[in-house]
C-alpha cells in the first residue's frame, strides 16, 4: 500500500517533468521551414537528385554529348527513356524522358559511356498533368543554352 | 451488434446477415464463439501503420482471437526480381522497407556479391556501415514516434521527425534521396563522403545524445506510458523460436542475437559495440531495447568516422547494369532495424536471377501477433502491434 | 550444440535423400539436406529441439518439380541450414511444419499463393498476399521453356551422400564449392 | 425565486448570450488548441488564413456547415439525429447558474451546483445514443466506455465540490465566490488543495479529454462514438466538447480560484482569465501525455480518487465541526 502511494507520487512527478519539457518547447522557436516564404539553403540542395537532364556539350552548349548508344535505355528498370538516333551522325534527334516512370536509380547515369546524363536539383518541380512530366530533355538543353548565351 | 434490428422512418426493417463482410471476415467468423463482436481494424485505421488489416474477435474489450490479413500493399517484388537484372532490381530495395532501405540495399547487394564473388573496397565498407547505422537510427526514431502515437501521445513523433530530418539531410549528401535510398552498388557505393557529410555527422552525434535524454524524461519515464507497457504482451524465447521472430523482439526476450555480431558482414567485426538485450520481454522491454539500439548505432558511427580509411569507393571493374550472374545460390542476411533481413538468390546463369526470395523480418514478427494478442485488452493489442515495429510494405513485399 | 559431422550423422539416421556441405562465405549456408516428405517433420522436430528457428520458406520451380527450401538458423550459435523437399509439378503437396513451427503457417501460405504448393496440415490455407478472388495461374510459375533443371542451379555444394535417384538429379559432376 | 416576465426575459437573453459564448468559445479554443499544439510540436500551427491564421477556425466551421449530410446505412434515424442535439443543448442550461461576475449571472439559483451536476449527466446520454444509433462497432465500444467513464468520474467530482460546499455552507455559486477573498491566498485552493487536485483530474476525465479521451480514443476506436458523424452532427459534438470544457473550467474557477474575485479589481474578467488559463492547461496536458488504458482509468478513479475524496470530505467535516 505504502509502496503504491510512493509509486503514484513518483508518477505524478514524472508527469510534471513531461509538462515542463513540452512547456519549454512551447516557448522555443519553431523548427519548420515555411515553404513559400522560406526555402532551404542551397547547399542542402546540391546533392538532391531531381529529374534527369542532359549535360551541355563542350564547344556548343546546345549540343548534347549523347552518342545514341542506347545503353541507358537498356539499363533503365522503368523504361522511361526514349532516345532516337538522328539522320546524320551519332547525335540524338529525340531524347524523351518520362519522369512519371522514373525511380531516380541512376542506372542510366552510371551506364552512360560519355557522361551525357546527370541529375538536376529541381526540387520544386510541379505539374498538373501526367503529360507535363513527359520531358523533352534535348529541347530543355537547347532552351537553357539560349538563355545563358 | 449484428443481431440488432433497426427501424428507419420509412418503416423498412433491416435484418443484417449473421455474418457479413468479405471472404476473410467470413473465414474468420467460422471459429467465432457466441455473443462476441467481430471487428475489422483496418485496412484504414489510425494505428495499423498503413494498410494492415487485423480482424479481431472481441468479448467486451477483450480480444479472444486476432488474425492479421495481409496483401493490401503487395507488389510482388519476388516476381520483379525475376524479370529484372540484379542492377535493375536494386532501386526496388529502397521500396521494400521505406524506413530502413539501406539494410535491404545491403542484403541484395551482399547476395549478388556473394554469388559473383565481388570484393568491396574498405572505404566503401565503412561508408556502408555509417549509412546503414544512420538509417537504422532514423527508422527507430520514426518507430518511437509512431509507437507513442499509438498510445495516444501525439507530440513525440514530431520531435522524432526533427532528428530524422537531420539524418535525411546527412544521408541525402551521399545517397541523393531522402526516403527510398538506393546507395549501394555491386562492389562499392555510388557516392563518396565529403567534408560536409563528416562534419554534419560529428555535430549530429552529441545532439542526438542530448535529445535522447529528453526522450527519456518526456516519454520513457512517463508513468502513463510505463503502466501502459509494463507486463503487456510478453513474448518469451519460446514464442520467438516457434515464429522465427528476430531483431529487437528476440533481443528483448533476453537473447543477444544480432546478425552484425553473429555473422559479421562488412566491417562490423572491427567495431566494439554492445548488443542490447533484455531486461523484460514485454512491450516496455522492446521499447527500451530499441532506444538502446540508437545509442549502439551512435557508438558504431563514431568508431567508423574516426577510422574512415581513404581509397576508392568502388572496385575498378564494377559490374555494369547489364552484367550476368553466375549460376548458383546465395543467402545473405543483414541486421535491419526490425530484424534479420535476408535475400535468397538463385541463378541459372541467365540475364536475370532464377529466383529471388526476400526474407522480411516484419513478416515473421507479425505472424506471432495472433498468439500474443490473445486474451489482452483491445488497447493492449494495439500496443503489442505497435511494439512489433511494422512496416507494411516490407511485410507484404 | 553438436558439431557439423554429428548433425550430418543424425540427419542420415532420420533419413535424407541427399546431404551436402556448403561454403558459408560463398553460399550463406552451412549445410543443406534434401529429405523425403515423410521425413520432413522428423527433421524439423530434431531441429526444433536443438534450438533452431525457421527463417523462411523459399520455393522455386524447377524441371523436376517444386523445390521447397526451409531455411533454419540456430537461436544461440549461428548455423544456417537449408532443408529441401521436392514436390512433383502436377500435384505438389508437402506436409506443413505448423505443428512444430507455428510461424511456418504464413510462409507456407505465401508459397501456396505464389506456386500453388499445397501444405497438408496448415490450419488456414487461404490466400495471404494475393486477393482471395485471384484467378489465373500462380504468379511465380514459369512457362515450360524457362524452367531450368535443378542441376543447372548449383544448389548442392559439396555432396556428402545422396541416394542414387538424387545423384542423377544433382548431375554427375557436382560443383566444387 | 419567483417567475415573472422579467425573469423569463432575463433567461432568454442569457441563453442567447450563452449560445454566443459557446460558439465563440469553440472558435477561439480551436484556434488556441491548434496553435498551442503547433507551438509545442515546434511548428507554426494555422498560418495561412488571415493574420497568423486567426480566421482558420471560422473557415473550418463554415466548411463543416457547408458539408453534405452523410448518413450511413442501417442507422436508427431518430436517435442518430437526436444524439448531437442532446449533446449540445443541455450544456446551454448548465451555464445559466454560473456567476461570471458580481451581477453577471444568467439565473441566480440557490442550489446552482445541484443544477449543474444534475444536467451534466445528459452529455453521456448523447454519447450512448450516438454510439448505439450509428450501428458501428467502434461507436458501440466508444459509447460503452463513455458511460462507465462518465459515471466513475462524476462521483469524486461531486465529493470534491462537496468539501467546498461544506466550507461555504451554501450551494449557491455566487455565495461560494463571495466567501473567498480577492487575493490568491484567500481562495479555496489553499484551503482545499486535495479537493482541487481531485477536481482537476476528474474534470479532464469528465470532459473526455486526453489523456482520458477513451470514448474517442483515435488509435483504438478511430473516433469512438462519433465515428459515423460528419458535418453538423460532428460539429455539434465538437461544440459541446468545448462547451463542456469551458463549463468545468468555470466551475473550477468558481469553486477553487475565487471566481470573479481577483487582485486589484473584482469583475467578470477574472472569471474568464481563470477559466481560460485552465482550458489552456487542459490543452497543454493533451499534447504532452499518452492515453491511459481503460482499466487503469477506472482503477485510478475507484481506487485512488474516490477514497481520497471521501477522506478529504471527512477531514473537512471534522475540521469544520471543531474549529468553527
Amino acid at each position: 500500500m505504502l509502496k503504491a502511494i510512493i509509486d503514484n507520487i513518483k508518477g505524478l512527478y514524472s508527469l510534471l517533468v513531461g509538462l515542463s519539457i513540452t512547456g519549454r518547447f512551447l516557448l522555443s522557436p519553431r523548427q519548420t521551414v515555411h515553404y513559400p516564404r522560406k526555402v532551404i539553403e542551397p547547399e542542402n540542395m546540391a546533392s538532391y537528385r531531381g529529374p534527369l537532364e542532359l549535360v551541355p556539350g563542350d564547344p556548343d552548349p546546345a549540343q548534347s554529348r549523347c552518342i545514341s548508344c542506347q545503353m541507358c535505355v537498356r539499363a533503365c528498370p522503368g523504361h522511361c527513356l526514349t532516345v532516337t538516333k538522328g539522320a546524320s551522325g551519332k547525335s540524338p534527334e529525340v531524347w524523351l524522358y518520362d519522369f512519371t516512370l522514373c525511380c531516380l536509380c541512376a542506372a542510366c547515369v552510371e551506364s552512360c559511356p560519355t557522361g551525357a546524363i546527370r541529375f538536376s536539383h529541381k526540387v520544386y518541380l510541379v505539374a498538373d498533368s501526367r503529360e507535363a512530366l513527359h520531358l523533352d530533355l534535348l529541347g530543355q538543353l537547347k532552351s537553357s543554352a539560349k538563355q545563358t548565351s | 451488434m449484428d443481431r440488432l434490428n433497426f427501424i428507419n422512418p420509412f418503416g423498412v426493417r433491416y435484418q443484417p446477415d449473421m455474418v457479413s463482410g468479405d471472404f476473410y471476415t467470413k473465414n474468420f467468423a467460422k471459429g467465432a464463439a457466441e455473443n462476441t463482436i467481430i471487428l475489422n481494424l483496418g485496412p484504414q485505421h489510425p494505428s495499423t501503420h498503413g494498410v494492415l488489416r487485423v480482424i479481431v474477435e472481441l468479448d467486451g474489450e477483450y480480444v479472444i482471437r486476432a488474425e492479421p490479413v495481409l496483401g493490401y500493399l503487395h507488389r510482388m517484388h519476388d516476381k520483379m526480381g525475376e524479370v529484372k537484372t540484379p542492377w535493375q532490381f536494386l532501386p526496388n530495395m529502397g521500396r521494400v522497407d521505406y524506413l530502413h532501405p539501406i539494410a535491404w540495399n545491403w542484403a541484395h547487394v551482399g547476395a549478388v556479391e556473394m554469388l559473383a564473388g565481388i570484393s568491396v573496397p574498405e572505404r566503401a565498407e565503412y561508408l556502408r556501415v555509417i549509412s546503414c547505422e544512420l538509417n537504422r537510427i532514423s527508422s527507430h526514431l520514426v518507430w518511437w514516434g509512431a509507437f507513442v502515437m499509438d498510445l495516444g501521445g501525439v507530440t513525440p513523433i514530431l520531435y522524432a521527425f526533427e532528428e530524422r530530418e537531420k539524418i535525411n539531410d546527412i544521408l541525402q549528401i551521399v545517397t541523393g534521396s531522402r526516403l527510398t535510398m538506393s546507395y549501394f552498388r555491386f562492389g562499392g557505393v555510388c557516392a563518396d563522403a565529403d567534408d560536409r557529410f563528416l562534419k554534419l555527422i560529428e555535430q549530429f552525434i552529441p545532439y542526438l545524445r542530448k535529445r535522447l535524454k529528453m526522450y527519456k524524461a518526456l516519454v520513457t519515464d512517463n508513468v502513463i506510458l510505463r503502466r501502459r507497457l509494463e507486463n503487456v504482451g510478453p513474448m518469451g524465447l519460446d514464442i520467438c523460436q516457434r515464429y522465427g521472430a528476430t531483431g529487437p523482439i528476440l533481443r528483448a526476450a533476453g537473447l543477444a542475437k544480432d546478425t552484425r555480431r553473429d555473422i559479421p558482414y562488412g566491417v562490423y567485426s572491427k567495431f566494439a559495440f554492445p548488443i542490447p538485450s533484455g531486461p523484460t520481454d514485454d512491450c516496455y522491454g522492446r521499447y527500451l531495447v530499441r532506444l538502446r539500439e540508437i545509442e549502439t548505432s551512435l557508438l558504431i558511427i563514431e568508431q567508423a568516422i574516426s577510422s574512415l580509411p581513404d581509397g576508392p569507393i568502388v572496385i575498378p571493374k564494377a559490374p555494369k547494369p547489364t552484367f550476368k550472374l553466375p549460376a548458383g545460390e546465395s543467402y545473405f542476411a543483414v541486421e535491419g532495424a526490425r530484424g534479420q533481413v535476408a535475400v535468397h538468390l538463385v541463378s541459372d546463369g541467365g540475364k536475370t536471377p532464377y529466383r529471388v526470395k526476400l526474407r522480411a523480418p516484419g513478416f515473421s514478427n507479425l505472424s506471432l501477433f495472433a498468439e500474443a494478442a490473445r486474451g489482452t485488452l483491445l488497447a493492449d493489442a494495439i500496443a503489442i502491434l505497435g511494439s512489433l515495429d511494422l512496416v507494411i510494405p516490407e511485410v507484404d513485399r | 550444440m553438436p558439431s557439423l559431422d554429428d548433425r550430418i550423422a543424425r540427419f542420415k539416421e532420420i533419413g535424407v535423400l541427399a546431404i551436402s556441405r556448403h561454403d558459408f562465405s560463398k553460399e550463406g549456408l552451412v549445410l543443406s539436406a534434401v529429405v523425403a516428405t515423410y521425413n520432413l517433420l522428423d527433421i524439423a522436430k530434431e531441429l526444433f529441439n536443438d534450438g533452431f528457428t525457421l527463417l523462411d520458406v523459399s520455393t522455386l520451380e524447377a524441371a523436376e518439380g517444386f523445390l521447397v527450401t526451409y531455411h533454419f538458423d540456430n537461436m544461440s550459435a549461428p548455423c544456417r541450414i537449408a532443408i529441401r523437399v521436392l514436390a512433383p509439378t502436377d500435384k505438389p503437396t508437402v506436409p506443413s511444419l505448423y505443428p512444430i513451427f507455428q510461424g511456418a503457417e504464413w510462409h507456407e501460405r505465401e508459397s501456396f499463393d505464389f506456386f500453388g504448393v499445397r501444405f497438408i496440415g496448415n490450419p488456414n490455407l487461404v490466400p495471404l498476399l494475393l486477393p482471395d478472388d485471384f484467378s489465373g495461374p500462380p504468379p511465380l510459375r514459369k512457362s515450360s521453356e524457362n524452367v531450368a533443371p535443378l542441376s543447372a542451379l548449383g544448389l548442392f555444394g559439396t555432396v556428402e551422400t545422396a541416394v542414387p535417384s538424387w545423384e542423377n538429379i544433382i548431375a554427375p559432376k557436382t560443383k566444387d564449392a | 425565486m419567483e417567475l415573472s416576465i422579467a425573469s423569463f426575459v432575463q433567461i432568454f437573453v442569457a441563453v442567447l448570450l450563452i449560445i454566443g459564448l459557446m460558439v465563440g468559445n469553440a472558435v477561439v479554443m480551436v484556434y488556441f488548441e491548434r496553435k498551442g499544439a503547433g507551438f509545442i510540436q515546434r511548428r507554426p500551427g494555422p498560418y495561412e488564413v488571415g493574420p497568423w491564421g486567426t480566421i482558420q477556425a471560422v473557415c473550418d466551421s463554415m466548411k463543416l456547415l457547408g458539408k453534405q449530410i452523410f448518413v450511413p446505412g442501417n442507422v436508427d434515424w431518430i436517435l442518430y439525429f437526436a444524439a448531437p442535439i442532446l449533446a449540445f443543448f443541455p450544456v446551454l442550461l448548465l451555464f445559466l447558474p454560473i456567476p461570471f461576475g458580481p451581477y453577471l449571472t444568467g439565473l441566480k439559483v440557490d442550489d446552482g451546483i445541484l443544477l449543474i451536476l444534475a444536467f451534466a449527466g445528459f452529455g453521456v446520454i448523447s454519447n450512448i445514443l450516438a454510439g448505439w444509433a450509428s450501428n458501428n462497432k467502434f461507436g458501440l465500444l466508444g459509447a460503452a466506455r463513455a458511460v462507465s467513464q462518465s459515471i466513475a468520474y462524476e462521483i469524486p467530482m461531486i465529493l470534491a465540490l462537496l468539501a467546498v460546499v461544506f466550507l461555504s455552507g451554501s450551494l449557491n455559486l455566487s455565495e461560494i465566490v463571495e466567501n473567498q477573498g480577492s487575493w490568491p491566498w484567500q481562495w479555496n485552493i489553499f484551503v482545499q488543495p486535495l479537493a482541487f487536485f481531485i477536481y482537476l483530474v476528474s474534470m479532464v476525465g469528465e470532459t473526455n479529454r486526453a489523456p482520458f479521451d477513451l470514448p474517442e480514443a483515435e488509435s483504438e476506436l478511430t473516433a469512438g462514438f462519433h465515428t459515423e458523424y460528419s458535418c453538423m452532427g460532428f460539429a455539434l459534438f465538437f461544440l459541446s466538447e468545448y462547451a463542456n470544457m469551458l463549463l468545468v473550467s468555470f466551475v473550477c474557477a468558481t469553486f477553487f480560484l475565487g471566481g470573479w474575485r481577483g487582485p486589484f479589481l473584482d469583475g467578470f474578467w477574472w472569471t474568464f482569465i481563470k477559466a481560460y488559463v485552465l482550458m489552456l492547461f487542459i490543452v497543454w496536458i493533451r499534447w504532452t501525455f499518452p492515453r491511459v488504458r481503460f482499466d487503469q482509468l477506472l482503477n485510478l478513479n475507484w481506487r485512488w480518487l474516490l477514497p481520497l475524496a471521501i477522506i478529504n470530505l471527512w477531514i473537512t467535516a471534522v475540521a469544520i465541526k471543531f474549529f468553527d
